[in-house]
């Protein structure tokens, strides 16, 4: 029997052996592909926002790119600077029988798109009594780290989580933004997809084959026994270095991608905080009331017997996310704040 | 405008369907513990949806608001299922999750209902999209009040609907208040209607006690919209005879003026027309009364004897399956 | 020296004592008075909103019955129904020294101002580099428990605290709801103060002298050494009918009314843990995302080695609001529920 | 309108000096890390901010948007700070906590700026709303483009500020763009001015590259406003000569489109007036365009040589103690 470590390097080695056979794509190009799949399968998906026909910015790696010229405007709408309507339109298409794909530009703006959101989209179902449903797909980009300040990024999943009737898909990798988006088209539901812009620009692995990925499973993305790290979005990134690190000095985690927020695949969660005993959740977004907090209740609902050491949470700190960019850089959680938590409590 | 027998017919059956269903309501909503919550009633303004929604198509689709009894009663939805729902009864047409508030009817192709207020124009927006997106003929209505029209969505919406040309109509029903601010409160636009110059979309005023008016208005709008010519703002001024709900004891609405619009009651004023001009007799119109009568009293049996949901059942319809 | 159990009654005897010479106010009217002493104590304060001069209602239990005609209509502003410009009257007038305590209607309606309190009251001052300042208090409407189905309400609680600039205030007795409000209009930063309308119509006593109650302070509603239970607003009077109740069993709980979620409390919640070792949150939002996470992670962070027990949440289920009366009564968490989740960890 | 020699040389100060620090800017942040984020110009726009804030009284308030750096140093705006600030330093206006996007000058009663697009509006009708209420003299402006015309908040603002008189005015920067749209892809309506009609308010159009005429509208706009007439409706027709910031390649703004504008820039229109009229030499403004040369030059020092925050700051500021 090979020990865990051998295991991981194994395993290490197998991926990186189909990897390499793939295509790299940034998440926006990854987005970008799942967008055209599915118009291409599904004449009712649309998209509409502003900007994403013509915009401001032509390029390639941007997820809209490109899809104007190859749909046509009457399946690429761009829009007003009219996020309520935006959303309304969603809501109005998708009862309607349609599979719209609408995108919120930045993430501080989901609060005007929320009554439409929260009240409408997610509520509309359950007051049909289940007999009008509502699959539309709302993109938004989010995260810190470029020096927009504080009302282009504010990172709000917490607060979508925390709704009935949606589902909360916020993807790390290209090859699961792809996947999930598929999914996100394909399900009966309202699904807001959040994007962290700065992973358009980190390519990673894409299978070629036309793939989904299911909504609702986390992702062990490295297997330890020490300590279970729960992520999601660009912090994913975070933690794996800090993984590198760490098991450089014989620390090894476990990091658990959630992938999904809601609804949230508990049981991975809990398995490897079982086997761990140790938890540290890490988030971008600012610390209280964030989607840490879910965690560690469902943990300390029903593993805490498994408990060894007590949580850590890495997040932003309870501030808007400044400006200037040193103090930018300060907001948004590295691996020496993850490493440092994670030491904390071994 | 020259409107058929059998259209005044239908829309005399729908405006007295409602006014002795919501009169029911009035009796119902006394006794405590019958039903539960606020009771929205339109009493008086019928002749907005009756109009409306005789001048659409089956499948024409249409999105009301807090006060949508008459809006979906004259697009047919089945008493019954809509009289238990307001009771909150498993045979209600929402299966008791929603109330008299946001009551669905997919049946009739209303299939959401929005009681945040201006919540419905986007939506409709995304539903005549969806219509020109598939080359249907059905168009979309918007029933709101004149307070939506004050929310930030009016003005996404009608925007929008305009720069795509889109196949709806805004019908703004124009009650003279808003919860207890009297129209000159809340804005100072003369008619509501003034506000298709900011999109320019046609609108229109109309008497909105005038069922005739209403539904030629809403008709003519209806072949724009299908011929692809785009929305329309249909502003009708009517009356909140009754409280915002019924538990408003009105005490702002000033008497001499609630009694000066129930005298242009819009169902003595089509019972007059269709009496006078012979397309109906006393007889058959009491006829009438009394099978609506008895739809209302079915419909009351039909809830009071259905049972509450079980309460699993509140933990389902969140999700699709 | 007397046992715990003395002293409670005492405790209770001393302040029923106090308690019935005091006026009975329900919670409206409790919020009526503070903003009435505010507005004569500052011509800088202000109200609007809709309805709040004239409104539908003529109920003196309602938090603004009578102002319009006490300050006319200079002070006292009915609004039309634009819910974000009724915030950014409150943001704009607030920046330029007055003092607006305006009205969201009802809790979902926050998403349509909220734009105007997360991206703006929130973040405007930290963006001037704290040269500005947004002395403003929004009042929202709030609960279950009136039939009215689930787009009047939805507890959103949990929203606010997880917005860095904004204080949350969320009173659970008609006592601590005068004295909060009145902190809160004094307070130089945007609170937004909640209230549940169903204590509207529950009587408690009100000191009749001047007083303010501080932002920021949790209080311990009645003390035990078994079980800590956490809440607050209308989720106060179930918990301590429940402890009544778990009393005559011979377990006593600690309630902690939190009044303030933010900022939070932390030490007498932590304070209370680690005396008793056992830790139910009880509140009427939605589980997954609400705000018992907070609480559990803070306690999973700082009271771990005191925690005998796992945690225990009691809260609405992950459904919208149900409009039909068993269905909302089911939805609403009550006494048989916290008493069983106490239970369960005993 | 006949306007002084002063105010005409104060306005063209002000054009001159945002035109050479953006100039600047659009150098400076093409060197890599020198100036963080988006870089958000207003080139050949200047008569807007220029025209409007020389028509103000210091105690006036403004409340601006994205792109502000001309409203902000034509209403008096110390370079050096906001340079600073754009840079992420510490003796920035905001101490590095904003940057180029929301610049608040409460000095010269700016006291918030903001780039959510149609923020401003809501909150122009409360800080218009205390200058009633505490019967000031004083009148808010609010600065925002014509995308911002099509939010939600436009509306519920316009209509407020309409009902209660309040001492305000909207200025619409139409530049024929938001973001990539072109103004008729964005809405349908001729004039964004045109919408003063759904308030019953005036409305107005103006050449937004004339800084004499949106003086002279601005003007007429605050008497109205100061004497209790209530708020008025101004676009200002202008275009955007650049991207929609630095990093946009302009590919949809037709060449031919970009030239035609250049030719109407304001500055040399106001240039050749009042050297035509001789209001001033050659000579004066070549001194003029010397002097602002060092004020630019000195602000980019002064923020070249400004430490960044210390990171503890960043705490800082989120409440007042
Ligand atoms: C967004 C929102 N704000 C406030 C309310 C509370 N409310 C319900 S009905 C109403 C008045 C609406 O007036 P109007 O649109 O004229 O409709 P009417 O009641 O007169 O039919 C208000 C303010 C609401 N339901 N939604
Ligand atoms: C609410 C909101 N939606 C979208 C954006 C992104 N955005 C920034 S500027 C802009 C275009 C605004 O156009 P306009 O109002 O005409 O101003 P201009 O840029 O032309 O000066 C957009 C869409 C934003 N900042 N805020
Ligand atoms: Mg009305
Ligand atoms: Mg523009």
């Amino acid at each position: 029997m090979s020990s865990p470590r051998e295991d991981r390097i194994q395993d290490l080695y197998n991926h990186r052996e189909r990897e390499s056979a793939m295509q790299q794509l940034g998440m926006g190009q990854a987005v970008n592909q799942a967008l055209r799949e599915e118009m291409m399968r599904d004449a009712g998906v649309f998209v509409a926002g502003e900007g994403i026909g013509v915009g401001i910015h032509d390029s390639p790696m941007l997820p809209t790119a490109g899809l104007l010229k190859e749909f046509g405007p009457g399946r690429v709408k761009d829009t007003p600077v009219s996020e309520a309507a935006i959303a309304g339109l969603a809501v109005g298409a998708s009862v309607a029988g349609l599979r719209p794909v609408v995108e919120i530009m930045f993430n501080p703006f989901f609060t005007l798109a929320s009554d439409m959101i929260v009240n409408h989209a997610a509520k509309l179902r359950y007051l049909s009594g289940g007999k009008s449903s509502f699959p539309l797909v709302v993109r938004m980009k989010s995260g810190a780290g470029f020096g927009a300040g504080c009302q282009h990024a504010h990172n709000l999943e917490a607060w979508a989580a925390h709704c009935p009737g949606l589902k909360v898909v916020m993807p790390s990798t290209p090859a699961d933004a792809k996947g999930l988006l598929k999914s996100a088209i394909r399900d009966e539901n309202p699904v807001l997809f959040i994007e962290d812009m700065m992973l358009y620009f980190a390519p990673g692995p894409v299978p070629d084959e036309e793939y989904l990925t299911p909504i609702g499973k986390a992702d062990v993305k490295r297997q330890g026994k020490d300590v279970t790290v729960v992520t999601w979005s660009k912090m994913l990134g975070v933690a794996m270095k800090a993984a590198d690190q760490l098991s450089g000095e014989g620390v090894e985690i476990e990091v658990v991608d959630l992938r999904t927020l809601a609804p949230l695949d508990k049981e991975t969660v809990l398995t490897s905080v079982r086997k761990t005993g140790r938890l540290v959740v890490l988030h971008e977004a600012t610390r209280t009331g964030g989607f840490a907090g879910e965690i560690s209740a469902i943990v300390m609902e029903e593993a805490f017997s498994s408990l060894k050491a007590p949580l850590r949470r890495v997040t932003g700190p309870d501030i808007p996310v400044p400006f200037s960019p040193p103090l930018e850089r300060f907001y948004i959680p590295n691996e020496e704040k993850l490493i440092a938590a994670v030491k904390e409590i071994i | 405008m020259k409107v058929s027998k059998e259209k005044k017919i239908e829309m005399l059956w729908s405006m007295l369907l409602s006014r002795r269903f919501e009169e029911k309501l009035t009796e119902l909503c006394k006794i405590q513990w019958k039903i539960p919550g606020m009771m929205i009633l339109c009493t008086g303004q019928e002749a907005v949806g009756s109009g409306v929604c005789a001048a659409l198509a089956p499948e024409d689709v249409i999105i009301s608001n807090h006060r949508s009894h008459n809006h979906l009663l004259a697009k047919g939805a089945d008493p019954r299922a809509l009289m238990a729902e307001i009771y909150g009864k498993s045979t209600g047409c929402n299966k008791g999750k929603s109330g008299t508030l946001h009551l669905a009817v997919p049946e009739v192709n209303a299939p959401c209902t929005t009681t945040v207020v201006g919540g419905g124009l986007p939506i409709a927006v995304g539903m005549a999209f969806a219509q020109q997106y598939r080359n249907e003929k059905s168009i979309t209505v918007c029933l709101f009040g004149d307070g939506a029209a004050d929310e930030g969505s009016f003005h996404e919406a009608l925007n929008l609907a305009s720069l795509w040309k889109l196949p709806v109509i805004f019908v703004c029903e124009n009650n003279l208040y808003a919860g207890a601010q009297r129209y000159e409160e809340h804005t100072r636009v003369k008619d509501i209607a003034d506000r298709a110059v900011a999109y320019a979309m046609p609108g229109e005023v109309v008497d909105g006690n005038d069922v005739v008016a209403v539904y030629g208005a809403t008709r003519g709008a209806r072949d724009l919209a299908a011929a692809g010519g785009g929305p329309t703002l249909i502003e009708c001024k009517t009356y909140r005879c009754r409280g915002h709900g019924e538990a408003d004891h009105q005490v702002y609405q000033p008497k001499d003026e609630i009694l000066a619009w129930q005298e242009k009651c819009p169902i003595p004023r089509l019972c007059d027309d269709v009496l006078s001009q012979g397309l109906i007799s006393a007889l058959e119109l009491q006829e009438m009364e009394t099978k609506i009568k008895e739809i209302v009293e079915d419909a009351v049996r039909f809830a009071e004897e259905s049972p509450y949901p079980n309460l699993e059942e509140a933990l389902e319809d969140v999700f699709a399956a």
